[in-house]
């Protein structure tokens, strides 16, 4: 009975093409013709480098078309798999050289593919700046994400914060799971060493970001 | 390679006739323009160097100069410029970038058919103000405007 | 200690939201707004315009005939509102084709030119005038200026690139954990200064559809969709999109598909 | 040889707004090109319009002058069919002339 009904819906599907009655393709034949185009249609300079293109389990949980929300269970998931990657740096110390830190938010660069060449840098820019708003006199500054602009100020420097802001950069879906912003640290997009700076630019009271 | 360029080198025979072509066109059209092109304005470093070259040393602050320009440009390469005289008898009008290695960007000789307005795009390096330089009636008056250049960095 | 984590973590969305919630650049004195109009109004863009002109007529290629008997889906040589169709399916390749593409295919199977070479020179380099495929892109797009997007689905190969390309849309992968959506799923939006268009907005969409091939000021040359498509690709840190792939027309259909009923004005300028 | 200029003039009571847009590299000299070369100076040093024949504008450029220039003006006293020329010379000796008629008002 069932399999006549499947037998069915496959010759009631061939039949409507033929009659010029096309449709959409369902999730899955969607999600299988689009993987393969992404597994053809791309060059990098080393094979290791196309892996970029493979999501993990979060980013495919993350990956929600139109207005399709994230069901309680994956949310869970995503929070559980974000906590599990947070690592600290070696030293211990979640709070680095406020200067650098500086450098690094406002830095955009690094890791990107160009006429078969990888971008080749010691580490990489930290990207805030393309987002945040930063010090209170800065211009150039994006807005998909919320301003910065007084962090340290509104929040202090106390331990639960120092770690909070790390674990934030490090992986923000630990506490907002599949939030536009970036994995930094579990992607491996910035080292902890890195993401020790960029806490030290956002709480520390001598940074610009914290000048009234 | 552009195809007009390309149909030429065809239609000469080659690299060598085309550069005896311009040599020929250098000659004309070369002289014709060095005789009036300000060299030592182009070439000053200084705002005060440009406005001794243009005889504006001592020119006065105006406001029927106003000049229209972006208060902040997104892209230094490409800051479109806008100078309106309403000063009577507008004979010439200056383009000047205050904090540009070489300020002195363009100038306008205006002749009698033509309105005081010129509009135009210029370089520039870093935030600055852009001076408008406008001789009148034989007199030189200025007027000034800071535009606010943000390098866009990546992409 | 995770009620103090959780209470922390309040607080810091407290602030995030409430600091978020205010543009740094309020949008009635737009200071940018004035330099946008000027360079708008006075497109360099339209200098290609006439080169891309001149090499759809001209005699090229390797078996030296015109694109004069190229079929962009309105007949041989039919450029007014051929544009507005695209991507659409063509049976001669059996496959849907975007603008670029289906170019690409005349300049191979008519022309005789490689296709590699053809593809290795389209986005041209930077500091150069343009590339020969970003001029006829331009100029074959301008014959079908005025008119209104009207991309439909009917072959299923047309229903299956629209439905790939939302998919790939909200896609994410990579270090940046960035699908398009990411960064066009929401107005008033910017990176560092630069607007991003609201894609999941139908005004939004209609704006890009409508409006490349664009004059790109900082490029000082012509560009694309294929070249747009890439460069998002280039910043998201992503392997290189390949030229003309059907991932690219994927993406294009459904964006395309979305903007129907744009008025198209080319070339665009951005900044 | 240069590609040719796109003139608009169009006419605004008896006054022609006129738009020019030209296709140059306006190189500074101080640019690298790939391969780490200085990229030689070269740039529209003069820019001169005419009305009817008759020199309306007559511009001296620097290299500050942005790359695929603009040029705008407006000359009074103009009818429909009125010729507008434009011709530009560069530091190296190139130029070139366009024509361009006024327009009705639209």
């Amino acid at each position: 009975m069932r399999k006549a009904g499947l037998m069915w819906t496959v010759f009631g599907a061939a039949a409507l093409i033929a009659a010029g009655c096309a449709t959409y393709p369902d999730p899955a034949t969607t999600r299988q013709m689009a993987e393969k185009m992404v597994s053809e249609d791309f060059t990098a300079p080393a094979p290791a480098l196309l892996k970029r293109l493979a999501q993990d389990r979060s980013q495919s949980i993350c990956s929600k078309i139109g207005d399709a929300k994230l069901t309680q269970e994956e949310a869970a998931e995503v929070v559980k798999l974000a906590r599990a990657s947070i690592q600290y740096p070696a030293s211990g110390k979640l709070v680095g050289n406020w200067k650098i830190g500086d450098d690094l938010a406002h830095d955009g660069a690094g890791d990107r593919i160009q006429g078969g060449r990888l971008e080749k840098r010691k580490e990489n820019g930290g990207l805030c700046q393309n987002c945040h708003a930063l010090a209170p006199d800065e211009i150039n500054v994006g807005n998909v994400g919320p301003s910065l602009t007084g962090y340290g100020l509104k929040l202090g420097n106390s331990e639960a914060i120092v770690k909070l802001t790390y674990e934030r950069i490090y992986n923000a879906w630990a506490y907002s799971p599949c939030a536009n912003m970036p994995r930094l640290g579990a992607t491996r997009h910035l080292t902890p060493e890195q993401i020790t700076h960029m806490v030290a630019y956002l709480l520390d009271p001598a940074s610009p970001i914290n000048k009234r | 390679m552009n195809i007009a360029r390309r149909t030429f080198l065809k239609l000469t025979g080659g690299a060598g006739a085309l550069a005896a072509a311009f040599a020929a066109g250098l000659v004309a059209g070369g002289q014709a323009w060095a005789a009036t092109w300000n060299k030592a304005g182009f070439e000053s470093k200084a705002l005060a160097d440009v406005m001794k070259s243009l005889g504006a040393a001592s020119a006065a602050e105006s406001k029927d100069i106003a000049i229209t320009a972006p208060d902040i440009a997104e892209n230094g390469a490409v800051v479109p410029v806008a100078v309106t005289s309403k000063l009577p008898n507008t004979q010439q009008i200056s383009i000047v970038v205050e904090k540009n290695p070489f300020p002195l960007a363009a100038t306008f000789d205006i002749a009698g058919g033509s309105e005081g307005y010129v509009s135009a795009r210029i370089k520039m390096g870093q935030t600055s103000d852009v001076w408008a330089v406008v001789k009148a009636d034989g007199k030189y008056y200025t007027a000034r405007k800071e535009v606010k250049i943000t390098v866009g960095g990546c992409g | 200690m995770p009620n103090t984590r959780g209470g922390l973590a309040a607080v810091l969305l407290a602030f995030l939201a409430a600091w978020g919630a205010v543009p740094v650049l309020a949008q009635s004195d737009d200071p940018l707004g004035v330099g946008r109009k000027m360079l708008a109004e006075d497109n360099p863009g339209e200098l290609w315009i006439e080169r891309g002109k001149a090499l759809f007529h001209q005699k090229r290629g390797p078996k030296g005939v015109s694109l004069e008997q190229c079929d962009f889906g309105q007949g041989p040589g039919k450029l007014e509102g051929a544009t507005v169709r695209l991507p659409r399916y063509f049976p001669d390749t059996n496959k849907v084709q975007d603008l670029e593409s289906r170019l690409l295919s005349c300049m191979v199977q008519l022309q005789g030119f490689n296709r590699d070479d053809i593809v290795k020179r389209a986005i041209s380099p930077a500091g150069s005038d343009g590339s020969d495929v970003e001029a006829l892109a331009l100029y074959i797009t301008s014959r079908s200026n005025g008119m209104k997007m009207d991309v439909s689905l009917s072959h299923q190969k047309e229903y299956d690139m629209y439905k790939a390309g939302e998919y790939l849309f909200y896609r994410r992968s990579g270090q940046t954990d960035f699908a398009c959506v990411q960064c066009h799923g929401e107005a008033n939006r910017r990176i560092r200064l630069q607007d991003l268009i609201h894609m999941t907005d139908k005004k939004g969409v209609q704006e890009v559809v409508s409006t490349w091939p664009a004059y790109r000021g900082a490029h000082f040359t012509v560009r694309t969709m294929q070249w747009r498509l890439y460069d998002c690709f280039w910043q998201m840190r992503l392997p290189e999109l390949k030229y003309a792939s059907d991932t690219s027309i994927a993406l294009i259909t459904y964006l395309h598909y979305q903007g129907n009923g744009a008025v198209i004005g080319v070339p665009g300028f951005k900044r | 040889m240069a590609e040719p200029m796109k003139i608009r003039a169009t006419l605004q009571g008896d006054v022609a707004d006129v738009r020019i847009l030209m296709m140059h590299p306006m190189e500074t000299g101080q640019r690298k090109d790939a391969k780490g070369e200085i990229v030689p100076l070269h740039f529209i040093q003069s820019v001169v319009v005419t009305h009817n024949g008759k020199t309306v504008l007559d511009t001296q450029w620097s290299q500050a002058v942005s790359r695929n220039p603009f040029l705008g003006l407006r000359i009074k006293g103009a009818k429909p069919g009125d010729k507008i020329g434009v011709t530009w010379t560069d530091n190296k000796g190139d130029k070139r002339t366009d024509e361009a008629t006024v327009a009705p008002p639209s």
